[in-house]
Order: C-alpha cells, then sequence, then structure tokens
C-alpha cells in the first residue's frame, strides 16, 4: 500500500512546483497566467529529447527544461506589460495550446502525436527503495522553491511585486517600472513549471501531446483557489486537495458501484468546475489564506 | 453499465481484497488477481466499459469451469481515462495495492506505452489493444511479456494496400486523424502500397474537433482520386464523409472497421454509405468462442458483440490466459505461465472454442490451439496476433462481408 | 481558381460559427467587462437542446428554438446564480467563475447524454452547380439563419428601450448607474440574449458537424480572438472578425498545414492587440 | 528644479481638454491651480506626470524635455505626485508602503537579494530608520501595522504624502489633498507641506477648498474650458470678476 502512496506524494510533489510557479505569478503579483501548462509541456520535452535521443544525462535535460521554460516566459511578459489582465488571460491560453500544436506537427524533434516513450527513470531499480528516493528528490526540489519562494516574498522584491498586484500605477508614480518585476516573475514560474515538466516526463516515462491540455492549467488554478491565493500554505494544501480528489475518485469508484464510471470522468469535472464557483464566490482567500487582511 | 448483482458483489469483493484474504471454495490455491485496466472515460470510453464488462464475464466463465490449476480468477477493475498520467497511477495501484499478476485491456497507444515498463518492473504480464509498433520491440517488450490482441496500425495498413490492388484502385489518397493509431494506418498503408511500385497522390493529417474539414478534403479531392484511404474515428468520418457527399464528391474509401460501424450509417443514411469499404480484424463470427461472447455482450451491454471488438479481445485475454495458467499447473509464476500462452493459442494442437473444452483437453493430456472470439489468436515472436482482415462493403445500409484478406 | 472560391466559401461558413459566438462573447465582454468562458459550453447545451427539440418535432425550427431558449435559461441562470454575487468584484473572479461554469454545464451534459456522439438526422442533399463550384444550399440555409439571428440583435440593440439601455452601460457603466438604469433589468437581457445567440452558435456547429460534450470547449479559443479582432462591444465587429477569421483559417490552410491553422486565430487577435486594441470597430476603451 | 510647460494641449476626440497651456512653477515655490469641475486641471496634472499619452506642446523639468518620458521615468527626477482618490497598496501595512516606496533598493534585483544578502539587510535596516521617521513626522505610529486597506481616507492621504517623501522629492504634485478630509486634518496636513517646503520642496496643488489653498501658496493659476483664465497672488485673483463668473457657472 505504502508504494502506491508514495507514488501520489511524487505526483502531488510534482504538481506543487506548479502551484508554487502560479502563485508567485497570480497570487503575489496578479498576473493571470492560464497558459501554465505550456511551459509545463516545454519543460517535460526537453527532458524527454534531451534524455532518449540526446541521450544526455538526466539532470542536463531537467537544467534545459527549466531554462527553455525561462526563456519561453520572455516573450510572453513583454506581450504581459502592454495588456489588461483579462486580455493577457486570453493570450496565455493561446500560448500553451500554441506550444501544443508545435510539439504535434514537429514530429522530426518531438516524435509528434506517437509521443516519447522510454524516458529513462530519475533512479533506477524496483520497489519503495528507489520510489523513496525519488521523492526524496522531488521534495528536496520541493523544499529548495519554498525556501528561494520565502526568500523573495520576504524582500524588498516580493513588497514590490505585491505593491504591483495592489496598484500598478502608484508603483509608477514612485519612479519604479512594473515591467522588470513582472517579466522576472513569470520567468521564475516558468522555470518552476519546466522543472515540474521534467520531473514528470521521468516520473511517468511517456510524453505526448495530449497530456498538456488546458485542464491541466485550470486544475493548479484550482488548486491555488482553494488551498489560498498568494500563500506558500496555500499552494502545498490546494494541491494536496487537488491530488486526493483527482486519485480519491480512483478508490471511490471501488466503493460507490452505482455511480458507473463513465459518470465518474463527468463528475471529476463537475467537481472541480463547482469548487472554482463556491470558492470565487464565498471563499475567495481560499482554506489557508487571508490575504485580504494581513492583520 | 447497468447495475446488476455482479458489480455490486464485485464491488463488495474488490473492497474485501483491500485487506483480508480471499475465502470460497479455492481457499487452498492463491487466487489469480486479473487487473482490469480500461478506458472506461476520454476518447477510449465508447469501447471501455465494455472491455471491462467482458473481464468479468470471461472470469466468472473460468471461475464456473472450476478455475485454472485450482486458482480462482479475481478481478481488480480501474479507469485509464485514455491518458497516460492516470493509468501510471492506475497501473501503481493495482500492481501495489492490489497486488494484481497480470494486467489486461489498455486501449490507446500511449497508456500501454506508459503502463509497460511497470509491468516489466513488477514481472507480471500485459495484454493490450494498441495499434503503435514501438510496443512489439525492446525496450517496451524487452521480456517478452507484453500481448497485442489487436491488429498493429501498419497490419492494417497493409491489409488496406492488399484491397487496393484487389478492388484495382490506382489512384489513392489518404487522410488522416492527428494521432498515433490514425497516423500508423495511412503510414502503413503508404508503405505496403509503394513496396508495390505505386504511388499516394495526396496525404492529409487533420486536426479533431474543427467546425469543417472542407479544406481538408478539398486538397484531397483536387487531386482526383479514385479511392480515399482513411485512418479516422467515427465522429470526424461522420462528417468527412457527409462533408464529401454534400460537396458533390462521388469517390469511393477504404475505412477502419471502428469507424465504418452501425453507428455511421445510422448518422449518414445509406445513399452517403453506399459502396464505403469497412476493414477490421476479422472477429471469429462463425466460431462458437464469438457466439459465446457475444451472448455476454448482448447480456452486459444489450448490444451486438460484433459493435465492439475490442470486447472481444479483453474476453480472449482471459480466456487465453487462463488457459495457459491450466497448461503451467499449479503454482506456476508469470514466466512459466508466459511460456504456455503461445502452446495453448498457436496453431499446434487440437482447435478448441471454450475455457471448459481446453481444460479437458488439458487434462486429457493433448495440446490445444485456442480460437478465439476476437480471432484466431496466433501470437508471433513479438506477442503480436495476425488476425485476417475482414472486409464489408456498405451495400442498402448492411455491413456485408465479401471476403477475408490473410497477410 | 475554382479551388479559391471554395476555400473561401468554406470559410465563410466556418467563419459564420466563430463569429456567432464571438457575437456572444462580445456581447458580454462590453456589457458585463469580462470573457465569459462559459459561452463554449452554453454553445453545447444549444446544440442538445436542439436535438430533443429536433426529435421530438422533426422540425428544424423548433429544435432551433428550442435549442436557443435552452441556452437564454443557462444564460440566465449563469447570471442569477453567480455573476450577479461577482458583480462587485474583479473581472478575474468572474473569468475562473465562468471557467468554472463551463466545466459544471459539461459535467452535466456528458452525465445526461453521454459521451457517444449524437448526429442531426437531416437528409443529404448533393450541392447545386454554379460554374464549377459547388455551393451547398445547407450553407445557405445557415448562412440565412446567421444572419437573421444577428439582424434579431441588431434590432434588439438599436431600436429597442431595453437596447438602448445596454448599450449606454456598455459605454459607460457609471454613467449609466447615475443616470438611473437600473443594471438587473439590462443583465437579465443581456444573459438571455447573449445565451441564446450562443445556442444558436452551437446548434450550427451542431448541424456541421457532430454533437458531444466537447464541442464548444475548442471553439472557444477562435470566438475569443475574433472578439478581441473586432473590437470588444462591438457586435458588427465580433460578425465580421469571426469571418475573417474563418476565410484566413481556411484559405492559409494550402502554406500553413492544418495542423497549424489553428494557431492562425491566436496569432491574428496578438497582433491585433498589439497594434490595435481597439480592434476593427471597438471603442476608444481598448486592451491596455 | 523648474517645472516649465509650453502651449500645452490635449485632445479626446475633437473636445480639447486642454488648450495651450504655457506655466513656469519655479523651484521650491507653492504653486495652487483652481477651476470649475471640468476645466482640464486633472487632465494637465495626469498628462505632464506621463499618466495620459502626449498631447502637443512642450513639457520640460530643470533643462530636460521630459514630454515624452515614462510616468516613472518623470518620477525618478524628482517630479511626483499623488492621486486624488489615495492608492494605497492595500494588502500591505502602512510601513510596508512606505518601504516600498524607497528608491534604488538592491533588494529588488533578485541578483542582490540571492548573493549580496549583507548588502540588501543593511539598506533595509537604513530605509527602515527612514521610514520611522516619516510615520513619526505624519503621526501615524498607531496604525504603522495596519494593513493600508483599512485606514481612513485621511490616513490614506497622509500615507500617499509620505510614500512619495520616501522618494526624497524636489517637487510634490498633489490632486486634491484636501478632498473629503476633515478641516483638523486639513490644518495638519498644510502644516506639513509649509514644513516640507521649508526643506526647499516645490508643490504644485489642486484644490476646490480655496481659502485653504489660498492661506497656503504664493502663486494661484485658474483654468477655465482648458485654458489659463488668471495668474497671481491668491487675494488679486480671487477679486477679480471673471474668476468668480467662471466658478459661479455665469460662463460656462
Amino acid at each position: 500500500m505504502e508504494a502506491y502512496l508514495i507514488a501520489i506524494l511524487i505526483v502531488t510533489a510534482i504538481y506543487v512546483l506548479l502551484s508554487l510557479g502560479l502563485t508567485l505569478q497570480y497570487g503575489l503579483t496578479g498576473l493571470i497566467n492560464f497558459g501554465h501548462v505550456g511551459f509545463f509541456c516545454i519543460g517535460a520535452y526537453a527532458a524527454a529529447i534531451l534524455s532518449t535521443a540526446g541521450s544526455m544525462p538526466i539532470a542536463v535535460g531537467l537544467v534545459a527544461g527549466m531554462l527553455l521554460a525561462g526563456l519561453a516566459a520572455i516573450p510572453i511578459g513583454l506581450v504581459a506589460l502592454r495588456l489588461r489582465d483579462d486580455y493577457f488571460a486570453i493570450v496565455t491560453l493561446g500560448f500553451s495550446e500554441t506550444v501544443r500544436l508545435v510539439i504535434t506537427s514537429e514530429g522530426w524533434l518531438t516524435k509528434g502525436v506517437q509521443g516519447i516513450p522510454g524516458i529513462p527513470k530519475l533512479i533506477d531499480g524496483v520497489g519503495t527503495g528507489p520510489a523513496l528516493m525519488i521523492l526524496a528528490l522531488v521534495g528536496f526540489a520541493n523544499i529548495l522553491a519554498v525556501i528561494a519562494f520565502l526568500r523573495i516574498v520576504k524582500s524588498p522584491f516580493g513588497r514590490m511585486i505585491e505593491a504591483i498586484r495592489d496598484n500598478e500605477d502608484a508603483v509608477k508614480a514612485l519612479g519604479k517600472d512594473p515591467a522588470r518585476f513582472k517579466i522576472q516573475v513569470l520567468v521564475l514560474g516558468a522555470v518552476l513549471a519546466g522543472l515540474s515538466g521534467g520531473f514528470y516526463a521521468h516520473y511517468i516515462g511517456y510524453v505526448s501531446p495530449d497530456q498538456f491540455l488546458p485542464i491541466v492549467t485550470f486544475y493548479v488554478w484550482m488548486a491555488i483557489i482553494m488551498g489560498g491565493v498568494g500563500r506558500i500554505s496555500g499552494a502545498l494544501v490546494g494541491t494536496l486537495l487537488l491530488m486526493g480528489f483527482l486519485e480519491g475518485s480512483r478508490f471511490l469508484r471501488d466503493l460507490l458501484p452505482f455511480i458507473s464510471a463513465v459518470e465518474m470522468a463527468s463528475i471529476r469535472i463537475g467537481a472541480v468546475g463547482l469548487a472554482l464557483i463556491l470558492f470565487t464566490i464565498y471563499r475567495p482567500q481560499g482554506l489557508m489564506g487571508d490575504y485580504t487582511r494581513r492583520k | 453499465m447497468t447495475i446488476d448483482r455482479r458489480t455490486i458483489l464485485q464491488a463488495g469483493a474488490s473492497a474485501l481484497a483491500l485487506g483480508l484474504a480471499p475465502q470460497g471454495a479455492f481457499a487452498q490455491a492463491e487466487a489469480y488477481r486479473i487487473g482490469a485496466l480500461n478506458p472506461v472515460t476520454g476518447a477510449g470510453s465508447p469501447y471501455g466499459s465494455g472491455m471491462a464488462e467482458m473481464i468479468f464475464a470471461a472470469v466468472d466463465e473460468v471461475n464456473a469451469a472450476g478455475g485454472a490449476a485450482g486458482r480462482r480468477l479475481q478481478v481488480f477493475a480501474d479507469d485509464t481515462q485514455t491518458n497516460p498520467q492516470s493509468a501510471v497511477l492506475a497501473a501503481k495501484k493495482l500492481i501495489e495495492v492490489n497486488k494484481v499478476n497480470a494486467i489486461l485491456g489498455t486501449w490507446s497507444s500511449g497508456v500501454s506505452l506508459a503502463v509497460i515498463p511497470l509491468v516489466n518492473d513488477a514481472n507480471i504480464l500485459l495484454m493490450h489493444t494498441s495499434g503503435a509498433p514501438a510496443l512489439s520491440t525492446p525496450p517496451a517488450n524487452a521480456k517478452g511479456y507484453g500481448y497485442r490482441f489487436q491488429a498493429t496500425n501498419d497490419r492494417f495498413g497493409r491489409a488496406f494496400a492488399e484491397i487496393a490492388v484487389k478492388e484495382g484502385y490506382k489512384r489513392p489518397a489518404t487522410m488522416a486523424f492527428n494521432n498515433a493509431s490514425g497516423i500508423g494506418n495511412t503510414q502503413g498503408f503508404k508503405k505496403a502500397w509503394e513496396a508495390k511500385g505505386n504511388k499516394v497522390l495526396a496525404e492529409v493529417v487533420y486536426e479533431p474537433n474543427q467546425p469543417s474539414y472542407r479544406a481538408e478534403l478539398q486538397k484531397v479531392l483536387a487531386a482526383r482520386p479514385d479511392v480515399i484511404v482513411m485512418g479516422s474515428f467515427l465522429p470526424d468520418t461522420t462528417i468527412i464523409l457527409r462533408e464529401a457527399f454534400q460537396s458533390g464528391a462521388n469517390v469511393k474509401w477504404i475505412i477502419p472497421g471502428w469507424a465504418a460501424n452501425p453507428q455511421l450509417i445510422r448518422a449518414l443514411g445509406n445513399e452517403a454509405t453506399e459502396g464505403v469499404i469497412s476493414v477490421d480484424s476479422v472477429a471469429n463470427e462463425q466460431s462458437a468462442s464469438f457466439a459465446r461472447y457475444d451472448a455476454a455482450y448482448r447480456k452486459g451491454q444489450s448490444q451486438p458483440g460484433a459493435s465492439n471488438v475490442y470486447a472481444a479481445m479483453t474476453y480472449d485475454m482471459v480466456i487465453t490466459l487462463a488457459l495457459a495458467i491450466e497448461a503451467a499447473g499449479p503454482g506456476a509464476g508469470t514466466a512459466q505461465i508466459n511460456a504456455k500462452i503461445r502452446e495453448v493459442a498457436n496453431p499446434a494442437g487440437d482447435k478448441v472454442f471454450s475455457f471448459a473444452e481446453g481444460k479437458t483437453a488439458l487434462a486429457a493430456g493433448k495440446k490445444i490451439n485456442y480460437e478465439g472470439a476476437s480471432s484466431v489468436l496466433d501470437f508471433d515472436e513479438f506477442g503480436d496476433v495476425t488476425p485476417d482482415f475482414g472486409v464489408f462493403f456498405i451495400t442498402k445500409g448492411q455491413l456485408e462481408r465479401r471476403y477475408v484478406v490473410k497477410i | 481558381m475554382a479551388f479559391w472560391i471554395e476555400l473561401l466559401i468554406s470559410g465563410l461558413v466556418a467563419g459564420l460559427v466563430i463569429g456567432l459566438s464571438a457575437l456572444s462573447i462580445t456581447l458580454v465582454f462590453g456589457i458585463a467587462r469580462f470573457p465569459n468562458a462559459a459561452t463554449g459550453d452554453t454553445m453545447t447545451v444549444g446544440a442538445y437542446g436542439a436535438l430533443l427539440g429536433h426529435r421530438a418535432t422533426n422540425s428544424l425550427l423548433v429544435g432551433g428554438l428550442t435549442g436557443a431558449i435552452a441556452g437564454a435559461i443557462v444564460g440566465f441562470l449563469g447570471y442569477w446564480f453567480i455573476f450577479r454575487k461577482l458583480a462587485q468584484r474583479s473581472n478575474v473572479a468572474l473569468l475562473v467563475a465562468s471557467i468554472g461554469l463551463a466545466f459544471v454545464l459539461r459535467a452535466i451534459l456528458g452525465v445526461s447524454f453521454g459521451h457517444s456522439q449524437q448526429v442531426f438526422q437531416l437528409p443529404l442533399v448533393r450541392p447545386w452547380r454554379i460554374g464549377d463550384v459547388p455551393v451547398h444550399p445547407n450553407d445557405l440555409v445557415l448562412a440565412g439563419a446567421c444572419a437573421t439571428i444577428l439582424a434579431i440583435v441588431f434590432a434588439i440593440l438599436h431600436l429597442t428601450p431595453i437596447g438602448r439601455r445596454m448599450r449606454a452601460v456598455a459605454d459607460d457603466p457609471a454613467l449609466a448607474r447615475v443616470s438611473g438604469i437600473s443594471p438587473s433589468s439590462v443583465m437579465t437581457v443581456l444573459w438571455l440574449l447573449a445565451g441564446a445567440v450562443s445556442a444558436s452558435a452551437g446548434i450550427v456547429a451542431g448541424i456541421k458537424t457532430v454533437v458531444s460534450p466537447e464541442m464548444g470547449w475548442d471553439l472557444l479559443l477562435p470566438a475569443f480572438a475574433a472578439a478581441i479582432v473586432g473590437g470588444i462591444g462591438s457586435p458588427v465587429g465580433a460578425v465580421v472578425a469571426g469571418l475573417l477569421i474563418g476565410v484566413v483559417q481556411e484559405m492559409a490552410t494550402p502554406f500553413v498545414g492544418f495542423t497549424y491553422k489553428i494557431a492562425l486565430s491566436f496569432l491574428l487577435m496578438l497582433v491585433v492587440l498589439l497594434v490595435r486594441p481597439r480592434g476593427l470597430f471597438g471603442k476608444l476603451e481598448g486592451a491596455r | 528644479m523648474k517645472l516649465a510647460l509650453r502651449d500645452i494641449s490635449v485632445r479626446f476626440g475633437g473636445f480639447k481638454a486642454v488648450d495651450g497651456i504655457s506655466l513656469a512653477i519655479e523651484p521650491g515655490t507653492l504653486v495652487g491651480i483652481i477651476g470649475p469641475n471640468g476645466a482640464g486641471k486633472s487632465t494637465l496634472f495626469s498628462m505632464v506626470t506621463g499618466f495620459l499619452p502626449h498631447g502637443e506642446g512642450v513639457v520640460s523639468l530643470g533643462e530636460a524635455d521630459i514630454s515624452r518620458d515614462t510616468p516613472f521615468g518623470r518620477a525618478r527626477r524628482g517630479m511626483v505626485r499623488t492621486f486624488q482618490v489615495p492608492r494605497e497598496f492595500a494588502h500591505l501595512t502602512v510601513r510596508e508602503n512606505l518601504m516600498a516606496a524607497a528608491p534604488g533598493q538592491s533588494g529588488e534585483n533578485l541578483i542582490d537579494l540571492f548573493f549580496r544578502p549583507g548588502k540588501v539587510r543593511n539598506e533595509e535596516d537604513a530605509i527602515r530608520r527612514e521610514v520611522e521617521e516619516t510615520i513619526d513626522f505624519l503621526k501615524l505610529r498607531a496604525v504603522a501595522d495596519v494593513s493600508a486597506g483599512r485606514l481612513s481616507g485621511g490616513q490614506k492621504k497622509l500615507l500617499e504624502l509620505g510614500r512619495v517623501l520616501m522618494t526624497k522629492p524636489k517637487l510634490i504634485l498633489l490632486d486634491e489633498p484636501f478632498a473629503g478630509v476633515n478641516p483638523v486634518l486639513i490644518e495638519e496636513l498644510s502644516g506639513h507641506i509649509r514644513a516640507l517646503n521649508q526643506r526647499g520642496i516645490g508643490f504644485v496643488i489642486i484644490e476646490h477648498d480655496l481659502s485653504a489653498l489660498s492661506r497656503l501658496v504664493s502663486v494661484l493659476h485658474v483654468m477655465d474650458q482648458g485654458k489659463l483664465l488668471a495668474s497671481g497672488a491668491p487675494a488679486e485673483v480671487l477679486a477679480r470678476k471673471d474668476v468668480r463668473e467662471a466658478y459661479l457657472g455665469g460662463a460656462a
């Protein structure tokens, strides 16, 4: 039983990196990033291609994934500066779909719709031993990300991005350029998503374009909205809730036989939708957070 | 899946299995645990629940005949959602929580490619219905524990080429749904067709869920083909055939069976589907095994067995596996059972059409050759079945099988 | 030459569907001031409604009306139970809530109709031939239907008192509130209208293709692009831009291929947002 | 640092909100701008500070032509502004609002933040001392740790003044600082402005409270329908018939 729980924790840890990235971008800076799965996809494919066709060591693939995702965030950042937030949301949604289209079409590099099988595991071997080491590795990356995250939040940089979220014009009136901060935040969030993608590719062992649909972005949005926008605890709790919900429904099927499995998929999507609605209306600050009132 | 006695019973059993040892007449030999990992939701949802249901039905049949090598078969069902991530997690649960000895019924190539490493690591069997060629060769099938009950995509392509030659077509074009199986079919056709020294006039790969496919159709029709070979699924085939008919094109079609089925005819009517050639790995309709499967499928899904060829395959998976367990004798591990699979299914040996028949023949010391419901089930060295292909012509709204193509 | 004309026609027909759903988006975007992500799934509701209506009465007109009414009701319920409660909140909260509504609608449709395809049982008719360019009667019927829907929307907006109040709210919500326009009456009519319009787009799409729970979501991005390219708040802009995107997508296929044509609508939207945020016919209050 | 405006005009469609305004603000002076609603005061203000796209004419600060400069570029040159409706950072405390305003913080650069933490910490301490002085100067000690969103209207105006002070400006443009503020607080604000003026900081104040303004400023400019109607000492300007008429809505 515990090996299966380790598997859930590993996937949760992978998704926490995505939630942290989005918390930094939306929770702290107010950037409506609906294209998060695009950076996740870039990280996954970089790791997959380099570790199979490129036959590079895994670490190289992971770092390359982070860099490429970060680089991809820069043009998005430049666009972000000139757009109102809901327009930016639509543009980022378009970005993640374009990434998926490029991955689908450029088969010479990405094997297109066939996907890339046989991606080496983070740590070889079978059973709970290696699984625990993988969990430790991804967990360690989480800890580093949280430390860096706290360092940023408690610093003048963190203060400034929250100021941008609260009132961008006031920041300009005080002689500071929001653009620089927005781009850095987008790049940081993208780097985290890239690393998360790299871990995902090595853990699942197979990547294909249809694993990177917008639904992944909205799952992460649901996690940070339920957990608590703008807070690390919110990102962690939210991701745990999301994974518990997505995986829990696997057991639910055994215990509630009258719900046919076909309906289970619709119920899962419906529950995600309902959570998004109810939390946005009745508990905007999420379970953990109360960023609206600091004291 | 309708609510009936067995589903509730099964749920109780599986909840029981989470903690307690199984009871019942087979207390002495440990139950053989089967993981039914099927695409109940997502792109494979039209086939998934039928596939799962037939695994239960076949297991009931085997247990009713006294089990295999004294061991009762037990099933744990889970949903791949036709996506690799949840398939991997479901497989891990089946392997680590339910401790299954075999996983049956993964459908899409992506899912099987993601699950097969876990199966190899856990030294258990995987029987799937995916088309991707990568599943036959190492590293995916390095241990030979993977068996493919569906013809590979390029086998379909080769069958299409044979049919095109037989029907005297000279100017083929291809249209493929942009995913692994769609492109696998048209590439398979192109390879086989060009190997015969001919040329494919136009090739189009289209994206799913478009408001219209006219531009794609137009590009293909501009090359004036006499036949269009499709690698497609039901929804897109419905739209493309309708738009072709409504744009006045009169061209012949060769379409995989899962896209050119009774539902397509019901959607478009007889006139638009007249003369369409539907190709599918021929199920042994005449065989007694198909009759038993068909009865079980009608009882569970109240639909004809022929409408879900994948369910016939999962039915055969259980029977073949059970016969191999029986042949390997009590206390056999995966390796011994694996060694027996080709023995009980491939040609050398008396033809048997059910588990009971096979069991009595084995008991009498004879060699057997199980002829399945989905096909004759002769596995090559890669663990792939080499079925024949039934060629059906849609005439006045009926699927009429005219001949069989062997490759 | 006929090759290009055919591409143009198929582009226009595809553009009709995009234009209609963009029209619904621009109405909501202009008046309620947020991009309604549930538009796609309201389209699907319309398609299923029309399917039931058509099966029951075998008349496409009754089917269409049932679908439109279903869409209007869903549109209104979305406003009454969700968007009304978020009126004072940022447009992001409304956007996220509309995504939630989109998922809920898809779940309800999935459970009630299942995932296998459903089709409008219509007789298939051979096309007419003008020169060697096939023109299909169905396309003309659908184009006519879209034109009538557009005319109805314009009539409501420009000829009726509630329409004038809706345009006033679109121009300057603060001024409108001050001059005594009750927002709830304007919003009620807006959401009924937007729901009906997106439902009709879904019906047209459903007739041309097949009806399945996911169909609305895939048409959402091009529809948003059309609403933005046409200029937010401008009904004419939405439909013209929808046709433009439909034609550009189809005509570009020989050069760009069938996979990248989908990215074209996104690219067009990006260029417009950066170069001319007001879009073709939008007002000054652009996308800054 | 002298602020000079030459033929400034701003057009919305056909309508000229600001029409050919030329005036100069001598360094270190207290200047008021008055005029009826819709005279174009706020429009002029926003264009000079870069929050409205440049219309016609030249805005120069000292010798530099800043007509095309970004809002934050102009602020960095020492000309800062407050807003008619205060724009506090609602979720940050009063202290954090003031800390955020301090210019040139290396802690806002990620490289320094992670690789030169010592330097960042020292700067933070220096800024914190400055913030404590500003808090005492503006008597906001009691609410120093309350999130700005929960302050009263008057406190928010004080905070906004405190924030611009943190940027060590040479010229502060105040947009209706006394609007909606009780008389006691108006005197307090005027006191602060006079004290800051002693330290050499110039002010340009848009205000409707003529009595409080005229007690404060040395020069008064009157705008009406986008044009400069009159300029001069407060008493003298307010005595003019045409100014009173513009105000009483005679001509408009």
